[in-house]
């Protein structure tokens, strides 16, 4: 995945194939995302804005965030009239905004779509896609597991899922019904949260109130999942497993504490990766660490879980929420 | 006029509000071309009665014809579309709108929606230079008019339908002399032309001057029916409404005291584009009379005085003590009351029971600490209205639902409550009934003779000569004289106006 | 002409002194010159920045179009909000009924009977879903006395749960191209849909200005009372105060979806918000009884050209949202400062 | 001449027909004693429905405590935007106002602060930036004339900013164990912030009720010329309500640290929709001249029992929208056949 820390000491004795990250023609590199309304997005953001000035030669225009697509079309109108080099772009919602990503590709401008696709496969250059459905898969496998491994019988599984309007929130709570479906499970109890701290703490205090015994809960968002864990307290319960999402270093901590069981990594730095990418292609350049000339079309995140076994590993990959 | 029958019976007409029966089986006819005149105390009914008329209010019982027809008016609509119009006491103007928009609301002239705006123009203009009024914009804003003016707009509505009944209650309480003439003239014409006009006013002489035969109504009844104007002595019609004997009663004038000092001293104050260059002294015990024509700019100098307009030169000194201009609070401090001209805008908390309406200027007198002693303000506003036959009695009740004359009295009651060092009155009488009249006037008289120092504007010449010791005669924004209030009568004041208009 | 605050004698007074809150929202009005002149100039400082920041970035016809028809959906939306609180209504549904007419208009069902006849279908029914939406809204408050804000919250949260339902949470994407390039398309280089906005706008400005129904919008939201005794039905006026702000919903919903080939429940995601700071920025009474639908487009622009200036001067979005709301006071400040002047001069 | 159109006339007639949604306003309000009666059994039939369809698990202590701990932090935000909306004002930034409380109370020089004194320093710190903000919206909004829409609305945007500004876009953890414990206790089994919201209800009736501030702000919210022609200083007078509001989100600010154990600048999101709509549903109207503390704690606590039902029922988000909507009216249309059978009771 691009959770790669930026490469350093590149200036010497670059062979052929890894001089990508010598400083090039200045490529202009717009980014539009949804409005940073909550620590992942706001992750997204710093990362990209970090890696962009890892590098003397972007030029990145940071695009007001919104959860207009209207307005972000309007943003990538704008970079296709500024005739940027390059579009990073995190959709708002990946239907609404292919047509004019497809209008920036057809002007000539490389478009890398982050997070939720696009729905047509001329939109984007290269698209860089967290698995959300995946996601939910690796988490309700986890599940199935872990009821295997405690013998649970009938166990009560809840699930507090993210913004319930996006099309992401149903990937992942198809993926997390599939995935149960395997070891013969349910969801009990569902609420959805909005991604937030605040709205975590509300779901889960209501969530708790609605099921008395609960054995298995999962958490699509480990930013909401710091309210979640603060409902949890309130309430003076922690009779169940508790499975987060994303993988901030909050959730790292608690697994290492054993206050959570595992999480499912969906790495907040896939802007940056997308600005990355972008730069090579602007550049026209290749992707050295690959055999490929050229970047290649579609990177599917992996969304692996991490629990006390392996959070070692991970720990550094966590972002800040 | 005297062959045809009644245009309008109303018969039992009986409206019920809560805690309340407004009217209890009211009887009114009206014939064609008759000035048909309602009288009665604040509260006694008539503007229930004509909302009733007018599809407003729906009675509750009672039954009502129109040409001999029994009809309902079930809505606003439905009356104007009988030919019935109605000059609301409390003015209805929308105040966004324009002069010619306000009186053709509700029936603009158009075709396919459109307003046909030159049509509309013309058919205003000519509708107030009928009524002796062209100087009005057509195309003004009816919000930037004076009370007056939108009074004058409300009734070229009322005329623009071309009704058969047009109904006016109490559309000469805003106007000064010279208008109510026009107004008058105006009422002429109509009823030359078979129109009928129901006319409401506390102005006894106005209706000795227009109306042909007067129902007196009395706590929600009909005391008397279609009396003839003419053969009914003044006197009588008065014990009708009130049921005892009362003369206009301005309280016995006191020589000031030599000595009694200087509270009010105003010096050469201006306010842009109103006035200028007033100044007066008023010693406590005093009561001085501003007299003048609407739109003198009368209002406007009381305002200043108090601070609720910004002076743009002079100055005002209270007890010696010059007052921050442009402050009303520093005005209140120094124990400065007001009671403005226009109630319900200026003055009222609809929404609020009397006796919150009547503490709110004296909230620091029933407070200890910030806590207010709701008992103490019920009291003392129980003992107010009492003395002032505010009606019906109960204080909790929201001010909004007591008739036209009963809120001004809480108005008046308000400044009365606070002991004020001086009051400037503006209009106090409007749309009081004659026995609150002299109620009211013996209230200021007393006052004075507690030493508060008392400015009143009265559109009234009668009750401004009449109450105060000293007149100051106000004409396009200037004093053109002052002098003792016995020393002068309402024909000199007059042309003293004229005289200063045409200056 | 110059317009006046309801009521407080201060408003006279040149100098200026106490004036209340509510006395203020009469003179934000001013007198239409100033009122207009004010954002005239605000937007124009707005550019000025535009084009000091970004140069010929901004200052070009492809910029000066991708403002105009960023405005264009929300500018829709706020011509129909200019009625109501003209009329003393609000409505905060109508970024839900714009999600809901979407995704009804772009259901599988809608767009296969559109394919089997025509894409008009789909025009119909996002207006009749606005239309009937705005006709709830309407009969709820005008006959049921629910209080505006109370009865359009609710179908807010109706409207959205609804969307949601009927699209699944699912973006539906709209697959007849002729719908689609006649939306996208241009009439003389001026795109279909700044054109749409242009028609709304001039229409609105007829019907509130040069019609009975305009003129007793007014009158409704002035004074009810005093419009209902000069004979006009307001609750009947007020319904349809609420079916046209639905009908301009439709409109939007059609638009967005014609723009973003999709119809989804999150589509008008907190246009109540942006379309009343429009409204009320370009000098229409929140409490009703004064607006102006010029004064609506002005605000529209600003809200829109600002938003262009941020992301052609890559500012960050926290940057830019501390920026925004210092701008709109200095622009609201700016605009009285000229409606007090041009009022003084009357 | 407008503000009085509210109150027709018409109000007080039990059975008259031709009502206009402004003159419903005012019989919305109807007499208290009615009023409460409607929300206190439009409370009660939701519980009804709660225990009818989750049982005891509705109908138990846990559960009531849950309902009331969720209802405090918006409730003291209502509490204060009863006083705003009362004194014929709107605050739009409330929620932005807490969550930029929330951040600045938790930023790590504070916590530090607080570390080596006592964690009075965050309640310190929330308090005073929240009445800071208060102050700002107020000074614009009666000195500066700026509406108090508007106003407040450029609040919202910057204060947000500024929150995500200072907080990096990061939830700030609260280390200062006291500090949580102390808010998250209980007195005789009543959470703390139960019973800080109770605390803050009490305050706020007496206020509102008894003193000469809560008359003015009837006064100033109801006809300001007049309150200005009584000797009010109105201006001063609207300040001290957003200050009042401010302060009341600087609480709330602290309330929901402790609860989260996190200060961020996403707290707050939507308070002001969930506030405004608690206290017009409460019976204050929204025109200013009439509020209700009373009223405001049922409405809070009948959206909080709401969605406690709702998702004890396992309802879908989009399912518990739609209903959402629907109860919303019906409790409304309730409240009024009730107020107004006790109006003509009167
Ligand atoms: N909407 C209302 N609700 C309750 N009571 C009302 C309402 N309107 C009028 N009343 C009451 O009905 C009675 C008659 O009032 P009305 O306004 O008809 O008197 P009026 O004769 O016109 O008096 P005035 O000379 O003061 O105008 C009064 O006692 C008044 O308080
Ligand atoms: N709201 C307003 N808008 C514009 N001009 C006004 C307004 N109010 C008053 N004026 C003007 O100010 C002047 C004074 O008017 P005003 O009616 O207050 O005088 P007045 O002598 O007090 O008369 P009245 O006794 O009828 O109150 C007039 O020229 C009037 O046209
Ligand atoms: O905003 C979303 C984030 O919070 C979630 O965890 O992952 C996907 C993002 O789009
Ligand atoms: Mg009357
Ligand atoms: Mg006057």
């Amino acid at each position: 995945t691009g959770n790669t820390s930026d490469s350093d000491g590149d200036d010497g004795g670059n062979t052929a194939v890894s001089n990508n990250d010598e400083t090039g023609d200045t490529v202009v590199i717009g980014f539009s995302g949804p409005a940073a309304d909550h620590g992942w997005l706001g992750a997204i953001n710093s990362t990209a804005q970090a890696e962009a000035d890892e590098y003397d030669d972007i030029d990145l225009q940071m695009a007001e965030g919104t959860n207009d697509p209207s307005q972000q079309i309007a943003q990538v109108e704008t970079f296709i009239n500024d005739e940027v080099d390059a579009i990073v772009l995190l959709p708002t919602d990946g239907a609404a905004l292919t047509q004019v990503a497809t209008r920036a590709m057809d002007a000539g401008i490389p478009v890398v779509n982050v997070d939720r696709e696009f729905s047509s496969p001329f939109a984007a250059r290269t698209t860089i896609l967290g698995d959300n459905y995946g996601m939910g898969v690796s988490a309700g496998t986890y599940a199935c597991e872990l009821v295997e491994e405690n013998d649970l019988q009938d166990p009560v599984i809840a699930e507090i899922a993210g913004i319930d309007s996006l099309p992401l929130t149903q990937d992942r709570s198809q993926g997390f019904a599939d995935a149960l479906e395997a070891c013969d499970q349910t969801v009990d109890n569902r609420v959805a949260a909005e991604f937030t701290v605040e709205s975590g703490e509300e779901q889960a205090a209501n969530l708790l109130q609605a099921a008395p015994q609960i054995d298995i809960i999962w958490n699509h968002d480990d930013d909401q999942g710091v309210g979640v864990k603060a409902a949890f307290e309130n309430a003076n319960r922690d009779e169940f497993s508790f499975i987060g999402g994303a993988g901030s270093c909050n959730a790292m901590d608690w697994i290492e504490n054993g206050e959570m069981e595992a999480t499912v990594i969906y790495p907040p730095t896939q802007a940056a990766d997308g600005i990355k990418l972008a730069r090579l292609i602007a550049q026209d350049k290749g992707m050295s660490d690959l055999v490929q000339v050229e970047v290649p079309k579609r990177v599917v995140l992996n969304a692996p879980v991490v629990d006390a076994d392996n959070v070692d590993e991970y720990r550094d990959l966590c972002f800040d929420s | 006029m005297e062959a045809t029958g009644p245009i309008l019976e109303m018969h039992g007409i009986v409206k019920v509000f809560p805690g309340v029966r407004a009217l209890d089986g009211v009887d009114l006819d009206v014939r064609p071309g008759e000035v048909h005149c309602l009288l009665g105390q604040n509260g006694a009914g008539k503007s229930t009665l004509i909302k009733v008329l007018s599809g407003a209010h729906q009675p509750d019982e009672g039954e009502l014809r129109w040409n001999g027809e029994p009809v309902t008016m079930s809505t606003p609509f439905a009356a104007i579309e009988h030919g019935i119009s109605t000059i609301y006491q409390e003015l209805d103007m929308v105040p966004g709108l324009s002069v010619a928009e306000n009186v053709h609301l509700g029936h603009e002239p158009a075709r396919a929606g459109f307003i046909g705006r030159a049509e509309m123009r013309r058919a205003t203009r000519e509708l107030l230079a009928r009524m002796g009024h062209d100087e009005i914009p057509v195309d003004r804003e009816v919000g930037m008019l004076p009370a007056a003016g939108q009074q004058i707009v409300s009734i070229a509505r009322a005329l623009s339908h071309h009704s058969r009944l047009i109904v006016m209650d109490e559309p000469s309480a805003v106007l000064d002399q010279q208008e109510v003439e026009n107004l008058f003239r105006v009422i002429e014409q109509l009823t030359a032309e078979g129109v009928a006009v129901v006319y409401i006013s506390h102005r006894l002489e106005e209706i000795r001057r227009v109306g042909d035969r007067v129902t007196v109504l009395k706590d929600g009844r009909t005391v008397a029916s279609g009396l003839p104007v003419e053969t009914t002595p003044t006197s009588e019609l008065i014990h009708l409404m009130t049921g005892r004997e009362i003369e206009y009663v301005f309280g016995e004038r006191v020589p000031l005291p030599a000595d009694a000092p200087v509270v009010l001293e105003v010096e050469d104050l201006a306010l842009a584009d109103t006035f200028s260059g007033v100044s007066m002294q008023v010693r406590a015990g005093e009561i001085v009379g501003l007299a003048g024509l609407v739109g003198a700019g009368r209002s406007e100098i009381l305002e200043t005085v108090y601070g609720a307009r910004r002076a743009s030169g002079g100055r005002v000194r209270v007890d010696g003590r010059r007052l921050r201009a442009g402050s009303v609070p520093a005005a209140v401090k120094a124990g400065v009351g007001l009671a403005p001209e226009e109630r319900k805008a200026q003055a009222l908390l609809l929404d609020q029971p009397v006796d919150r309406n009547i503490t709110l200027a004296s909230l620091a007198r029933f407070s200890t600490g910030g806590f207010l002693d709701s008992a103490d303000e019920r009291r003392a506003s129980e003992d107010l209205t009492a003395s002032l036959d505010v009606r019906p009695r109960g204080v909790q009740r929201p001010v909004g639902t007591l008739s036209g004359g009963n809120q001004q009295k809480v108005v008046l009651a308000r400044w009365l409550l606070r002991d004020c060092r001086v009051l400037l009155l503006d209009e106090p009488t409007r749309g009081v009934d004659v026995g609150a009249r002299s109620e009211i006037y013996a209230l200021v008289r007393s006052l004075a003779e507690r030493g508060v120092a008392v400015v009143v504007v009265s559109s009234e010449l009668e009750e401004v000569l009449g109450l105060a010791d000293r007149v100051l005669v106000v004409a396009e924004g200037r004093v053109v004289h002052e002098g003792p209030a016995d020393e002068i009568d309402e024909h000199q004041v007059l042309d003293m106006v004229m005289e200063g208009n045409a200056a | 002409m110059s317009e006046h605050s309801q009521t407080t004698v201060d408003d006279q007074a040149g100098g200026s002194p106490p004036r209340t809150p509510r006395a203020r929202l009469g003179l934000l009005a001013g007198s239409s010159v100033g009122r207009n002149l004010g954002l005239v100039v605000a937007l124009l400082i707005l550019c000025g920045v535009g084009v000091a920041t970004a140069g010929s970035q901004f200052a070009d016809v492809d910029n000066m179009l991708t403002i105009l028809r960023l405005a264009s959906v929300i500018g829709v939306v706020s011509i129909g909000m200019t009625f109501v609180i003209t009329g003393g209504g609000i409505d905060l549904s109508v970024g839900a009924i714009v999600a809901l007419a979407s995704v009804w208009a772009t259901t599988l069902a809608t767009q296969t009977l559109a394919e089997d006849t025509h894409w008009i279908i789909i025009v119909t029914t996002a207006l009749a879903v606005g239309i009937g939406c705005g006709l709830i809204n309407g009969l709820l408050i005008a006959y049921g006395g629910v209080v505006p804000f109370i009865a359009t919250l609710a179908m807010l949260a109706s409207a959205r749960g609804l969307a949601e339902i009927i699209a699944n949470r699912r973006t539906q994407i709209v697959t007849d191209r002729d719908f689609v390039d006649f939306f996208r398309g241009s009439v003389l280089g001026i795109p279909m849909l700044v054109l749409i906005f242009a028609v709304v706008a001039a229409l609105g400005w007829v019907l509130l200005n040069r019609t009975t129904f305009g003129r007793r919008t007014f009158a409704v939201g002035g004074n009810p009372e005093a419009a209902r005794l000069a004979g006009i039905n307001v609750r009947r006026h007020t319904v349809l105060l609420y079916v046209l702000l639905g009908a301009c919903c439709g409109i939007a919903a059609v638009m967005i979806v014609a723009r973003t080939t999709t119809g989804t429940s999150t589509h008008g995601t907190l246009y109540e918000l942006d379309a009343i700071a429009a409204v009320v920025i370009g000098g229409t009474l929140l409490a009703g009884g004064r607006g102006t639908v010029t004064g609506t487009v002005f605000g529209v622009l600003i809200f829109t050209t600002l938003s262009n200036v941020f992301t052609l001067n890559n500012l960050s979005s926290s940057a830019q949202a501390v920026a925004k709301g210092v701008i709109i006071v200095v622009a609201v400040l700016l605009q009285q400062r000229f409606a007090r002047r041009s009022d003084t001069r009357t």
